[in-house]
């Protein structure tokens, strides 16, 4: 398959089909798209090539750069080789801490998220009377800018006066501290993530209304129930949004900032004290921009592992309607 | 005509749709009450929802509080462009990794994935002192143009949709006389409508919404975005709730009504009926 | 002639931000040719000045309070100060100029580096009409805590869930310094470097307790998280009677019509009670191009005519003061007492690593108010060592 | 029992009406074949059977209930789509088994079954292939045997053999016939093969945009269609018509054919081309003249295109062997027996049938 | 000048070899059928050709240019997919331009061809519509329409009329017989219908399993087929195996067909249904003896099953006025310069035809 992709990509071109012309002006053609097709799939990822180079190549090597520095940003960086890291990986308490709770985050995030998304879509995808307007009542929340959502938020978790422990008086349960109490706090910002949904569960949607209803309408022919339907047809069908999906919830909750920060700005006692806080803090509030640039790396390197990991592992589980896997073991060094 | 057991589930569905409506409204009516509301009244127990006089004036207050209208005309070059930007780059981007086998294919990718991953704290400062470099500081530039050079998240979004278009379709352009750039144009774009709605909506509200872009970049107050404005407006010692809430309802309308019109793209069976079998 | 642009970075915004473009407007028209651009930065102002300078585009002239942190980038304004003669230093409210000024790294000559533009103390707010409600007679200077503990309880009303008091208990540290000196604590010692025996000394344990206690015994109300972040707005909406609060809030309460008095710290334990002062200063780029142009824009906005523009801040200046006849204005004398009340030296002048230090003060404060059940005595043993590791 | 019964079922997307008012009733065990030229609501009427569509009004009764409101799942029908609608992600055969795996069937009971469908329909050797890795005949057979599988009350298929080779195609035919016989189960089944209608069918329904033309055994309709319609579509090539009027030894045939009364009525006379003997020009025999302007060979037969006169063009079928040439003048004989008669209407007249003819129907 | 020229082609997928080794000649302006069973490579040969597919090995000539490395576009060909491959976006009307319009046609022009294609197709009706709002026919009419706006030099179709009704597929062959005069183009054809193979083609290709069986003209096919393979495939209902030496009378029958040499080696006869000829039982011309197991009625014809002993099934093609029933034992007679003798490798020994046989090869 590998070979014959590679021709299909060979033989695409980006002339204009001329008529059948003679020998001679056929030969200088052919070189010409020869050379033309081995650039063409360059030309088309260009855009990101030169911006990546223009605008995010640069910035990362000098933050990479900065992170064997002590740079204090007001002037006066003092080179001190992988110090940085040393004492990132073995002098603070507080970067394991905040890890520690980076992942207890992701851990309780990315699966309800990516569970609650994937339901609202699967609603969504109902025909149904007014089906725009639900979309854009549940895109809601996600058009709020953050600072708008957490005082609504703050509003909802409050104590005295919110309006999550009037619901829970109203159905005879005590009060619950959200976000006083360390018990409650990382909860309470989870259920907030959780409002802004939307994005996820657009792509769901939206991959969703791309598999075929005949498959379907075959599957309910045979009798198959809405359940296996879901786990048998929607679920392998829908594995690349799926992957997506993971792929950037996980992401998002490493790099988890505005709700924690104004949420609960990391408390109470640090229980909501993520790494992307810590990092933030450290550059901004400590101006300690070498040390920062060091975390930073290290969560890089640490949100990259688990994504290839999770990429690596999709093989397994993600359907792509347009690869079909060959059995010849040579060609499985291409995707 | 409806049988029962139709009706009753129909029921059912919709009942929890309410529901749903209810919890994902909730926060927008919210805001719209906290911004119809007395001070006085902010903090009613139990609560109130309806204030018993709403106060319209406090929207216009707040909109003539501070240059808006300079900012909504920024605000919106800054998310049109962006967008435009975003879905084109994005898509050809994507349609040269999903169509196209090439050298260094996989690990251009990996490189894009991990792109994403980058932490923004501290590349930011290199970033301000190359568009600083460029002359970008203090102009709309460098919220813009980075837009069309395509985001690896959109890349990778549209890549995976790109991947359950049928590969037959391409094969029909083809014979069809279609080069790559017009089978990109004339079949795949049409075809990632679905997809390109949700890249136009997430640019757009990533633009639109953007706080620490402008803040970074931004010097002068005449070439401030709604959300910038809207933070700097809150200060860092006032706390109006009435009036930031808002303009917060304000904020989010045109993006709401955007999205409003747009979603019906989102729309099934875009390649279905292509091909048999 | 050709135009000059001045970069001004402030982090007001509304009214504040209003006043601060008259003064620039009257600054341009007495300096033709001169542009003074606003960079309103509001909640992104560390950010983004950071970032500029980080870059090395920082504006002219900037809003600062934290001199010890930004002090390698700004220029030092003695000279300017010495030269100029429309700057009397004296005329000052006494104190101020300490702020904004820091040692060198040698650690010997200490400079000046900012002009104070604005100021405050800690006060009590207290809400007239829930006193009255209650048939409280106001609170008096003097005053002592137990007087606000009786108060708050005969204020307090669980059916409409109104507290006599609010406690912040997630408070900025810096502010939170108040109460550790009128007990006669602190958090960092005057060597700027221990922490142990200070924030974990017996006064300020013996603070911590007293204020614990109002919230174990639900007197007082938990301020800082939820919406008890806009404690504000629970003082204007009459849930909390007593709030301590600095100076801006006057101004709210002033546009909100709202029936209030302030009234000096209570003191604890027979102490005089002691406020932080918050000071904010203009500063002025070490990298800028023009900086003569930006000393006359610094010592503008600190001239009377500028001060008196400033009405939401206090006037820096006495004469202007004086004038106002601020001096005997209830709703403000207790500024001016609580400035002058203010002994101790904040912690961040003591150390310039101190802000990292002052994170574990918060998470400890938070510690003892949120856990309710811990030993606060041993939750500030720890955070004390803690701290001082930091700052080393 | 599997007994279908239609009331006046109607079906439209938008405004474009595609059903329009079917009646019908097919008996429990039945085969019976829709045929009907491209697009006249063949599949629709199938999708509405299967409950895929509703319908705007009219009534669908199986097994003598009202199926109307049943949703699909619970009618216990099976059925081949004419674009397969195979499930990409899964290999051959696990689309042959999705939908027992879920019945509860026991591991064994759907490994057989599904290598006998795969025997039947020659799928065996790839049954671990997905459905991106066949070729277009094999995923037809991969959605027949989908269906077979499962063993439903109903069988709806559309277009089951399209894309096979003829001799692919007998075999499955064959298959078919068999399982019909052996399942007991009634078989609705889409056709455009004439052969496949003729040979499998007990009862053909000829649809014509989106009504019923004709319903009948199969030599039913090609021995008595019921109007134009159907005797041109049924029989390939097919029949050629010939204004009565035109010719007037034409007048005089119909006189063996018809009760006097009706002589005025008809309008187009009809006769299949393998109906037409060829004789040799002036051959006295010879109903009308013609002259060939075109010879198909077939192998065992040829088709012999003739004009008999300006707008005047028939087809002859005749032996493989026989030597026709473009150009030769010949003389046709009509099979009397086998002459058709249509009214001004289009709807065939009352012919007298001969022996030969009520026999063959009635056997 | 489009003449195809393929040397050696050979492709596969993965392990699964699917062309081993093609090598064909097609002139210009020829017709070429390709006829073969379900999965034997058609569609990859044409997909080949086309260029969507690269060979492993082999080269293809058109118009005398090596084209392995010419992309599809630059091929001036036109295919319609198996699948249809309609654009899913576009109306009718834009899939049928689409390709034209990239060749910059002017408006008018494109216009005109789209009426023509759309009259020639009967989609007139449904040139506003979506490839969803359309029926299986409909679809695949629109696919042929794509195809022939385009008029290139060659055109590839796989199995372009697999989903139409005979009426339609009768006119829509006849459409493309004119066109194929008039375009002047070479054109390639797969199907699985012999008819539109045998009025259609110049030349038939015979594929099996990824490799020639035989290429010819269409009665060549029918009347020499090379091998067993060719004789079974090529023929409705298929040809009938025996195995020489089963019979005696068989035995002798060979007199008259082969040298005597080649005796030995005759393995098995062939003899079509419609050579076939059915006697009384005991009818002494009869060859031999076989009893009725089965009567398909066509109308014009009937298939009659007999069985002349344990695995002897024999097929016979009669009049459709013949009486025959299941049970009824009859006599069979063999056309004998239609029976074909083949030997143990399943190559045909080369046998006398007769005159009338080579007189219609002639034709
Ligand atoms: N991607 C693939 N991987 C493996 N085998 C394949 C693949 N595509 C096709 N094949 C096999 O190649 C063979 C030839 O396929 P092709 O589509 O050319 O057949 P065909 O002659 O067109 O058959 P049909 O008449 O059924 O359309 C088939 O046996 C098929 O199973
Ligand atoms: N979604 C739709 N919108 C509008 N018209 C439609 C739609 N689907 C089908 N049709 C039309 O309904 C008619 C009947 O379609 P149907 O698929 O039942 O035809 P069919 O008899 O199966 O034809 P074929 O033999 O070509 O498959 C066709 O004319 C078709 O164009
Ligand atoms: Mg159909
Ligand atoms: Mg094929």
């Amino acid at each position: 398959m590998h070979k014959s992709q590679l021709m299909d990509a060979q033989s695409e071109m980006l002339m204009p089909i001329s008529d059948p012309v003679p020998g001679k002006a056929k030969t200088a053609g052919k070189r010409r798209a020869r050379s033309w097709s081995s650039w063409l799939p360059y030309l088309f990822i260009a855009p990101w090539l030169i911006g990546f180079l223009a605008f995010t190549v640069g910035p990362l090597l000098y933050s990479l750069y900065m992170s064997f520095f002590d740079w204090p940003l007001m002037g006066g960086e003092r080179f001190v080789g992988l110090q940085n890291y040393q004492r990132v990986l073995f002098q603070d308490d507080d970067f394991w801490e905040a890890l520690g709770v980076t992942a207890r985050f992701a851990l309780l995030y990315v699966p309800t998220h990516l569970a609650a998304s994937l339901g609202l879509a699967l609603l969504l995808n109902r025909r149904c009377l007014g089906e725009g307007l639900f979309r854009t009542i549940f895109y809601l929340p996600s058009m709020l800018s953050g600072v708008a959502l957490v005082s609504i938020w703050s509003w909802i978790y409050s104590r005295e006066y919110g309006l999550l422990n009037y619901a829970l008086a109203l159905l005879g349960l005590p009060a619950v501290d959200w976000l006083g109490s360390p018990d409650w706090a990382m909860s309470a910002v989870v259920i907030a993530s959780l409002w802004s949904l939307g994005g996820t569960m657009l792509v769901f949607l939206a991959g969703l209304k791309g598999i075929s209803v005949e498959l379907y309408e075959a599957a309910e022919m045979s009798g198959v129930s809405k359940l296996k339907q879901f786990t048998h047809i929607t679920l392998p069908l829908l594995s690349p949004v799926i992957l997506f999906n993971l792929v950037t919830t996980l992401i998002a909750a490493f790099q988890q900032l505005t709700m924690a920060l104004l949420l609960t700005g990391g408390g109470p006692m640090k229980s909501t004290y993520m790494l992307a806080m810590y990092i933030y803090d450290t550059a901004f509030k400590y101006f300690d921009m070498g040390y920062a640039a060091a975390m930073s790396w290290l969560m890089f390197a640490l949100i990259l592992l688990l994504s290839a990991s999770v990429m690596r592992f999709s093989s397994l589980w993600v359907f792509y309607e347009n690869e079909v896997k060959s059995e010849a073991p040579a060609d499985r060094s291409a995707t | 005509m409806i049988s029962l057991a139709a009706r009753s589930r129909r029921l059912a569905f919709y009942s929890l749709m309410l529901l749903l409506v209810l919890a994902f409204a909730a926060p927008l009516y919210w805001t719209l009450l906290t911004a119809l509301k007395a001070k006085s009244e902010l903090y009613a127990w139990p609560p109130i929802w309806w204030p018993a006089e709403p106060r319209w004036g406090n929207f216009v207050e707040a909109w003539t509080a501070q240059p808006f209208a300079v900012f909504l005309s920024n605000s919106l070059w800054v998310a049109l462009l962006s967008t435009i930007g975003q879905i084109f780059s994005s898509s050809l981007v994507a349609y040269g990794f999903a169509r196209f086998d090439f050298k260094g294919r996989n690990a251009l990718f990996m490189i894009v994935l991990g792109s994403m991953m980058i932490p923004w704290d501290v590349s930011m400062i290199p970033l301000y002192m190359e568009f600083n470099a460029l002359g970008w500081i203090n102009t709309l530039k460098p919220l813009i143009v980075p837009s069309f050079f395509a985001a690896p998240f959109f890349i990778f979004l549209l890549r995976q949709f790109i991947s359950s278009i049928p590969r037959e379709l391409d094969e029909a352009a083809r014979m069809d006389g279609a080069n790559a750039w017009q089978i990109y144009w004339r079949i795949h774009l049409p075809l990632m409508a679905p997809a390109l709605v949700l890249v136009g909506t997430f640019q757009f509200l990533g633009s639109w919404n953007d706080y620490l872009g402008p803040l970074i970049f931004l010097n002068d107050q005449s070439l401030y975005t709604l959300a910038l404005g809207l933070a700097q407006f809150k200060g860092l010692h006032s706390n109006n709730v009435t009036a930031i809430a808002a303009m917060t309802v304000l904020l989010c309308l045109p993006p709401l009504l955007l999205f409003f019109l747009a979603q019906r793209h989102i729309m099934d069976g875009a390649t279905s009926a292509a091909v048999k079998g | 002639a050709e135009s000059q642009l001045l970069r001004f970075a402030t982090w007001d915004g509304s009214e504040s931000l209003l006043i601060q473009q008259r003064i620039a407007a009257a600054f341009e028209a007495r300096h033709p040719g001169v542009k003074v651009q606003m960079e309103a930065y509001g909640g992104g102002y560390n950010q983004k000045l950071s970032a500029a300078f980080g870059a090395k585009n920082p504006p002219d002239v900037m809003y600062m309070w934290n001199f010890p942190q930004y002090q390698r980038v700004l220029e030092p304004l003695d000279d300017y100060l010495a030269r100029d003669a429309r700057i009397d230093r004296s005329d000052f409210v006494p104190g101020l100029f300490r702020f904004a000024t820091v040692g060198d790294a040698d650690g010997k000559t200490q400079r000046i580096y900012g002009v104070p533009a604005g100021f405050t103390a800690q006060v009590i707010y207290y809400n007239k009409d829930m006193f009255d409600h209650a048939g409280l007679a106001y609170p008096q200077e003097g005053w002592s805590w137990d007087d606000l503990r009786r108060m708050a309880i005969q204020l307090r009303k669980p059916a409409t869930k109104a507290f006599g008091f609010g406690l912040d208990v997630n408070p900025d540290p810096y502010d939170f310094q108040s109460y550790l000196w009128s007990a006669g604590g602190r958090m960092l010692g005057p060597d700027g470097v221990s922490v142990q025996g200070h924030l974990n000394g017996a006064p300020s344990k013996a603070m911590f307790a007293m204020l614990l206690a109002l919230l174990q015994q639900d007197v007082a109300a938990t301020l800082g998280l939820g919406d008890g972040r806009n404690q504000r707005q629970m003082f204007t909406s009459d849930k909390v009677a007593m709030l301590l609060d600095g100076a801006a809030f006057r101004v709210e309460l002033a546009q909100d019509g709202k029936r209030y008095g302030v009234v000096g710290l209570p003191s604890f334990q027979g102490r005089p009670a002691q406020s932080v002062v918050s000071v904010s200063a203009l500063a002025m780029a070490r990298e800028s191009k023009q900086k003569a142009l930006a000393w006359d824009f610094i010592q503008f906005f600190s001239s009377a005519e500028a001060v008196r523009l400033r009405s939401n801040d206090l006037p820096v200046l006495l004469s202007v003061a004086a004038q106002q006849g601020l001096q005997d204005d209830p709703l403000v004398r207790p500024f001016y007492a609580m400035v002058e009340s203010m002994k101790e030296t904040p912690a961040h002048l003591l150390n310039p690593r101190w802000m990292r230090a002052q994170d574990v003060v918060r998470d400890a404060i938070q510690e003892v108010f949120l856990s309710k059940q811990g030993d606060s005595g041993a939750i500030l043993d720890r955070a004390a060592i803690k701290a001082e590791r930091k700052l080393r | 029992m599997a007994n279908l019964s239609l009331r006046g079922l109607r079906k439209s997307y938008g405004t474009v009406d595609v059903l329009k008012g079917i009646d019908l009733e097919i008996a429990d065990r039945e085969f019976v074949c829709f045929l009907g030229p491209s697009g006249c609501g063949k599949s629709t009427l199938l999708r509405c059977i299967a409950g895929l569509e509703a319908m705007q009004s009219g009534e669908l009764m199986i097994g003598g209930l009202r199926m109307n409101e049943v949703p699909p799942a619970e009618r216990d029908l099976a059925m081949v789509f004419q674009n397969y609608a195979l499930y990409p992600h899964m290999t051959v055969r696990k689309n042959l088994s999705f939908g027992l795996s879920l019945r509860r069937f026991s591991k064994a009971e759907i490994d057989s079954r599904i290598i006998e469908a795969a025997r039947m329909l020659q799928l065996e050797a790839l049954l671990e292939r997905k459905p991106k890795q066949l070729s277009g005949g094999q995923r037809q057979r991969v959605a027949i045997g989908r269906a077979i599988v499962r063993n439903p009350r109903v069988f709806l298929f559309d277009e089951p053999l399209s894309n096979l080779d003829a001799a692919l195609r007998e075999n499955t035919r064959a298959e078919l016939a068999r399982l019909h016989k052996a399942l007991q189960a009634t078989m609705i089944y889409v056709t455009h093969d004439q052969v496949e209608a003729m040979t499998l069918a007990d009862k053909v329904v000829v649809l014509n945009q989106g009504r019923i033309a004709q319903v009948g055994r199969p030599l039913e309709l090609y021995h008595s269609p019921a109007d134009l319609f159907v005797a041109g579509f049924i029989g390939t090539p097919r029949m050629n018509f010939l204004p009565a009027q035109a010719l007037a030894t034409l007048q005089a045939l119909l006189q063996g054919l018809l009760p006097l009364e009706l002589h005025g009525a008809a309008q187009t006379l009809g006769i299949r081309p393998e109906h037409i003997r060829l004789l040799a020009a002036e051959d006295s025999a010879a109903h009308i003249q013609a002259r060939v302007h075109g010879v198909e060979r077939l192998g065992a037969q040829s088709m012999v295109h003739l004009s008999a006169g300006p707008d005047q063009n028939l087809t002859v079928c005749v032996d493989g062997g026989q030597l026709v040439r473009s150009g030769d003048a010949v003389g046709l004989q009509f099979d009397l027996e086998h002459v058709h008669v249509f009214g001004a209407d289009g709807r065939a007249l009352p012919r007298r049938l001969s022996p030969a003819v009520q026999r063959a129907l009635a056997q």
